[in-house]
């Protein structure tokens, strides 16, 4: 089957009873930028959801800035330890293939986050160039809505990490498929970078119509240079992408601030314990994607929804 | 680090005095010509560039920056470093983000600059007191600050009172407040070294610090008051970012920092030993660089070419250095 | 009121400099403080003005003790120091200079009008009215820099003002300007003076007392009046400086082994001169006469700017030291700190660092044995104290320190034909002196060709077979044979008075 | 940036020769001492620390870091600095992973320890030759050289024929081949300092840089020969790395390098101004930050709480160094 109709509730069920005959497990985690504010929200949600469980600890390393010597060093420590899975937001996937090799051969469960790798024994996907597609499809549909005819829009991406690359490729495919002239294209993934990028930006093109950030810092960064250089917000898209709080507290408020391509991030952390611990116990399905939605005013149940998530 | 045997070999400077004076006024006119270039070359690609309100955005972009860089640069010219303002700057924006509600806007702000005088402090009593190494001291401050950091805050911190956030956008007389702040940080700086006791004392330090306590300056004192300066400016700067962006990313704000200011501050033309410099060729190191990255970006220029002039521009400043430096 | 030092003792690692030193100047008196070079003068003066730490004893100013104060409270206590070392700022203006740490504010401002003007006084009453008090310090030169110093010193307002070596570095009429100065602040003012000079001529002029120190305590202390120049001499150091020496005559033979014809570099010639093997040239002349700069281009360390030097028959212009080792012309340069010693390093290190991956030391691997030889050799010769070839250079006494330096070139094997040597016994000794001239001596009776610069007479007479003096970068004289020190001294004044002239007109 | 006017006011020295021998010795054992007991303490917190295995597998963590730190230690002892080292590891990288194809495993070894060398051989060239400052040099050629690899590799590269990835896995005689090729480096520093002609004419580069000229070394040459020794060393690196990854991505490889490379050299003792050192302790300072990567990891500690204690570990090591500097 698909492992894109892997339901939540499934991957729920089945790891629901693995702390029954009390076996204890260890699930190590590696994001590659820990020093984001998401990945320390995924981080907590990992916790709580085996705090729930109550028989698996969950491993973070110091992995920052996409640093995969760090990476690749912390995933050796874990072999060492003999941990029961590892789940792995492979920077490179092909740097990690010989730790793949020497963890499964250890039988250590090699579980991959976002990206693929060939031999996983479990996946915990998020797809960016579905978040792409969500954030970009919601801009092309605001500017039919709204009859903005040759949008001018700015693009953020974050060039030294190809991997992400979908994430701003798939929004610029589609806005070239749809008339939407990508009038800039600048690297920025945090609050001040976005902020500073659109500001200028905007000084080269006021009449810019729509702002795409890599990720929803860069957002709200271009969204506060909306609000300081005085444009009129109630005339542009501002779009960003992973669902963060801060992201999605944005998109509420109402303004120029009208989607977020979300992850369900509650769900995602729940899924790095869960599907690792399948894999571990050889139950299906090990394998599932986290659905990323789109976050908007449209659907102010899902907006709260997700909101919710966030309060402790 | 200096090249005194190096020097004497090299080419003959030109013996006629006044093709010396010519010489020496256009090494020293450099950094401004510098600018001017660039800001036509950035003006024929790119027209906005040249407009009142871009150069008004490019001051508000650099404003943190020069708020750090002009008390960093005091702090070079007495022979000193400080590599974890970056991480103050975090520290700072998280202490501030953290306070409004607990303290209010003005017990949020005071606190915050007494957390950067603080970690100022602490570098100054380790550095000037204890003469431990400045760089090593503060790349563990730089680390260990970062850290301190993230931990206070794990969870995101945004959404700031609009009275304070009234400080990252507000117009007074036609400018905005955060170049009014930069404005008078440098006025300050360069009133400090010009006008006050305290300007050549400083100097002294970086030019030979034995001497000058010998001389009987308070060398210590001296150190260790640059360190708790340019921590409280630190988080003047944070304060000033964090209003503008209207959130405290403890991860994120202020990551590399270290590395512009001293960018901003070598193309300003202070040695890295120290010993000499003007506060106002600071201002222009910072604005060259501020005018880089915005006309960059106005040019759409892709990131491996940015990366590549501005690593060129430093190299060129380099060499600017040499030649103005075998003059004297 | 005054100033007493009591007991005072001060050891470098193991050997005793200060073995117990007392000292009392009396306010309105100045005491000439004497010694030979080495005796511990200075260490005795940095240890009241809290440069460095006394072992034991103390410093007290009208019974109040100073001992572990600051620079900064020892000023405050009314007494400042001229160093016989610069403590001086290039990059300051030379009024910042003078009122660093001490300015003249107003309304919490330094006053620059009140300071320039404060120090064009200062520094006209010390005979010196050309120096804009605006500019900066890194133009002058030595002789005003330590008049800087002076006036920095005086602007204290002192109750005791204490003078290591101040005229060393001072032309005639700026000493003079001193002297009087100092004459005024004792008869008005009343302060004290302790006053440290090599040139016992002046002391008559000035002292009130002498107190001479020795083997690191005081020989005696008398007035002025009942003391002769020989005496002092005698009671400085007991072997008259030159005895059991004698220059060693010279007997021309074979063809030159260098000439100087027109030769310019810096600001320094022409110069011409011709030499022999076995020659040696001394070149007199005052501060910043360009004596080093002469030397400097001859070793390759400074450019040639015209006229040429012939060296063995062959036209030669070295472009960097390197270049002329190979040539085989080395250069002891002046000011062991900053330009010749490797303080960090051990003794055999800066005696062998120079030769090693070259003759006569293996090409590629080092031979800790064959450099363990050189240094036990050249400490046998020079007779190098202690002769450890792990010990630090920097903590070897300024004689041994400048032997190893000498050493260097005296390796055999490493090719030297012409050694340059520049002020090669500052900061030295009587006894290290006395072996660093035999061992010169010894190199000269083998055939290499040796260039002096000193601005010590004396010792230019002892060891030169022809002395050039230079005033200003001029070479003024060319004697053969020199004997009488006072000629050589008035023709160095002459030189420069003349230039003086001539750069007015 | 010497503090010589503070030692003077500091807590007097043991003065008893015997307690002075036994304090030098107490603070040269420091990083042995800090090395053993952090071990220890690990092995506590977490048994297979102390295994065989672990101790292999830092030695393969540290050895690209420690290729790059014996150079460039080497050079910091001549009293220059080469910040650009993780621009030109990630260059490297990228030229070894274009010119795969083209040109075979062999040749495109070749090319990149060619690019590697030429990258150093360039800043020596600016540095020793004309007489720029190395830190305003290397901090642009650090960024220039950034965007010169990302420039070459718009797409990722990755996927390297299995002859070349052999290097970064396979074992002989029981130890991996990256721990062989770095034990031969520092077995080759170690050699170079103490055993040739260079190794004291380096030191004293750094020692007195006009004495040395004066003194007829080749100071120029020995400058160039050290930033080109460097860059050859950090292509070597980058083949190392690249054989572990299998993937050279041109704008995350080598990130930071240059802090980490300089903190570990800082640890092991070599001041920051130059003029002596030892690369046995050099090592001792790369190993020390390995296992505190490997030990926080083992002992799963937060990403904040190893931050902090890898500043802490710094700060203290300045402490030491003030100590051991107070001794001299
Ligand atoms: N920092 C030091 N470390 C070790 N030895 C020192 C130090 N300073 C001075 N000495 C030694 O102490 C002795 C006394 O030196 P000092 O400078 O006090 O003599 P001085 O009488 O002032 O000589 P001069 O007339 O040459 O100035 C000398 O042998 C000198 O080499
Ligand atoms: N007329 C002049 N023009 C240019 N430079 C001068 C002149 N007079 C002196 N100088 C400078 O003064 C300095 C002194 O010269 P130098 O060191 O060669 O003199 P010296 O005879 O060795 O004196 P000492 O070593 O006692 O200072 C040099 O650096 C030189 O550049
Ligand atoms: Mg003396
Ligand atoms: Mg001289």
């Amino acid at each position: 089957a698909d492992i894109k109709d892997v339901t939540t509730e499934q991957v729920r069920a089945a790891a629901a009873n693995a702390c029954e005959g009390g076996k204890t497990y260890k699930v190590a985690y590696s994001h590659s930028v820990s020093e984001v504010a998401i990945v320390k929200q995924v981080r907590r949600f990992a916790d709580a959801r085996a705090a729930d469980l109550g028989c698996v600890t969950v491993l973070h390393d110091n992995t920052q800035a996409n640093n995969l010597e760090q990476q690749i060093n912390a995933i050796q420590g874990w072999i060492t330890l003999d941990v029961d899975a590892i789940v792995v937001l492979p920077i490179e996937p092909t740097a990690l293939q010989p730790l793949q090799r020497q963890a499964q051969a250890q039988g250590i469960k090699w579980l991959t986050y976002l990206g693929k790798m060939d031999g996983s024994d479990g996946f915990v996907g998020f797809d960016h160039a579905q978040s792409g597609q969500i954030v970009a499809q919601a801009a092309v549909d605001w500017a039919k809505a709204n009859n903005v005819t040759d949008a001018k829009a700015l693009v953020t991406t974050l060039t030294p990490l190809p991997p992400l690359a979908p994430r701003w490729t798939e929004v610029t495919r589609i806005f070239a498929e749809n008339g939407i002239t990508v009038v800039a294209e600048q690297d920025a993934a945090d609050q001040t970078n976005g902020l500073r990028v659109a500001e200028t930006v905007l000084q080269q093109h006021p009449d810019l119509d729509i702002i795409i950030g890599m990720a929803d810092d860069a957002a709200v960064g271009a969204l506060r240079a909306i609000k300081l250089s005085g444009a009129n917000g109630d005339a542009m898209f501002v779009g960003g992408q992973d669902g963060s709080l801060e992201g999605l507290s944005a998109v509420n408020d109402g303004g120029a601030y009208r989607a977020s391509a979300a992850i369900l991030i509650n769900e995602l952390g729940a899924n790095i314990v869960d599907l690792a611990l399948n894999a571990v116990r050889d139950v299906e399905p090990s394998f599932a994607y986290t659905p990323t939605v789109l976050a908007s005013k449209a659907d102010q149940a899902l907006l709260d929804k997700l909101l919710a998530n966030y309060a402790n | 680090m200096t090249d005194t045997g190096m020097t004497r070999g090299a080419a003959a400077a030109p013996e006629n005095p006044k093709n010396r004076d010519w010489f020496e006024l256009s090494v020293a006119a450099a950094l401004p010509v510098a600018i001017a270039a660039l800001a036509v070359f950035f003006y024929l690609n790119a027209p906005v560039f040249m407009t009142a309100n871009n150069w008004i955005s490019i001051s508000v972009q650099v404003s943190a920056l020069m708020t750090i860089s002009i008390p960093f640069a005091m702090l070079l010219m007495a022979g000193k470093i400080d590599l974890s303002v970056g991480s103050t700057l975090a520290l700072c924006g998280v202490v501030a983000g953290l306070s409004f509600e607990p303290l209010g806007i003005p017990g949020a702000i005071l606190l915050t600059l007494a957390v950067g005088t603080g970690v100022g402090l602490i570098n100054g009593l380790l550095v000037a007191s204890l003469g431990m190494s400045p760089i090593i001291v503060t790349l563990g401050t730089l680390t260990l600050i970062r850290g301190l950091a993230q931990w206070l805050a794990p969870n995101p911190i945004f959404g700031f009172p609009e009275e304070f956030l009234v400080i990252g956008y507000e117009r007074v007389l036609g400018l905005p407040i955060l170049t009014w702040i930069m404005m008078a940080v440098i006025a300050l700086g360069a009133a400090v070294m010009a006008l006050l006791p305290i300007g050549p004392q400083i100097v002294a330090l970086g030019v030979n610090q034995r001497a000058a306590f010998l001389v009987g300056l308070r060398v210590k004192a001296i150190g260790i008051a640059l360190y708790a300066g340019t921590g409280f400016f630190v988080a003047v700067a944070a304060l000033m970012s964090i209003s503008r962006i209207n959130s405290a990313p403890a991860g994120t704000l202020g990551v590399g920092v270290e590395l512009s200011v001293l960018t901003a501050v070598l193309l300003g033309g202070i040695p890295f030993a120290g010993g000499k410099g003007s506060v106002i060729r600071v201002v222009l190191g910072v604005w060259l660089l501020g005018m880089l990255a915005n006309g960059l970006i106005l040019m759409n220029v892709p990131t491996e070419l940015s990366l590549m002039t501005t690593g060129l521009v430093l190299v060129v400043a380099a060499a600017l250095d040499v030649l103005r430096s075998r003059r004297s | 009121m005054r100033l007493e030092v009591k007991d005072l003792r001060k050891s470098y690692g193991p050997v005793a400099v200060l073995k117990g030193v007392d000292l009392t100047v009396k306010a309105g008196e100045v005491l000439a403080f004497l010694g030979a070079n080495g005796a511990g003068k200075s260490t005795l003066l940095n240890c009241v003005s809290g440069a460095q730490d006394a072992d034991a004893g103390d410093i007290l100013v009208d019974g109040a003790s100073l001992r572990g104060a600051s620079p900064r409270q020892v000023q405050d206590q009314g007494v400042a120091i001229i160093y016989q070392h610069f403590q001086v700022f290039e990059g300051l203006s030379v009024a910042d200079n003078i009122f660093l740490g001490h300015e003249i504010k107003r309304g919490g401002r330094v006053d620059r009008r009140a300071q320039n003007a404060q120090a064009r006084d200062l520094l006209a009453r010390l005979g010196v009215d050309d120096i804009d008090p605006r500019g900066d310090l890194g133009a002058l030169g030595v002789g005003e820099r330590k008049v800087v110093e002076i006036a920095r010193a005086l602007r204290l307002k002192p109750k005791f003002l204490i003078l290591d070596e101040p005229t060393a570095s001072l032309s005639d009429k700026e000493a003079k300007a001193l002297h009087e100065v100092i004459r005024q602040a004792v008869a008005n003012d009343g302060i004290g003076v302790i006053y440290v000079t090599h040139f016992l001529d002046e002391i008559p002029k000035i002292a009130d007392q002498v107190t001479i120190l020795r083997d690191g305590r005081i020989l005696w202390t008398r007035p002025v009046g009942e003391v002769s120049i020989a005496d002092m001499t005698d009671a400085i150091s007991p072997d008259a400086l030159m005895s059991g020496l004698e220059s060693i005559p010279f007997v021309a033979d074979g063809p030159e082994a260098l000439r100087l014809s027109n030769l310019k570099t810096g600001f320094v010639g022409p110069i011409n001169v011709g030499l022999h093997r076995g020659e040696v040239l001394g070149i007199y002349g005052l501060m910043g006469a360009g004596r080093t700069e002469l030397l400097e281009c001859l070793s390759g360390a400074a450019p040639l700017s015209g006229g040429e030097m012939v060296l063995n028959g062959e036209k030669r212009a070295f472009s960097s030291p390197r270049d002329a080792l190979t040539n085989g012309v080395a250069l002891v340069a002046s000011d062991r700190k900053e330009q010749s010693l490797f303080a960090s390093f051990s003794a055999v290190e800066n005696l062998m660092v120079p030769h090693m991956g070259r003759s006569p030391m293996p090409r590629l691997l080092r031979s800790f044995q064959q450099e363990g030889r050189g240094f036990e050799r050249a400490a046998r010769r020079l007779n190098i104290q202690p002769p450890n070839p792990r010990l630090q250079g920097q903590r070897f006494s300024g004689g041994n320190a400048q032997k190893i330096m000498v050493s260097r070139w005296l390796l055999e094997g490493s090719g030297v034909q012409l050694l340059l040597l520049d002020e090669p016994t500052q900061g030295v000794d009587i006894g290290a002196r006395h072996e660093l001239y035999e061992a010169l001596a010894d190199v000269k009776r083998k055939g290499t060709t040796i260039i002096v610069a000193s601005s010590d007479a004396t010792e230019i007479c002892l060891l030169a077979d022809k002395v050039m003096v230079l005033g200003r970068g001029q070479q003024v004289a060319l004697i053969d044979n020199p004997h009488d020190e006072e000629q050589l001294i008035e023709l160095a004044h002459k030189a420069e008075h003349s230039a003086e002239q001539m750069e007015l007109t």
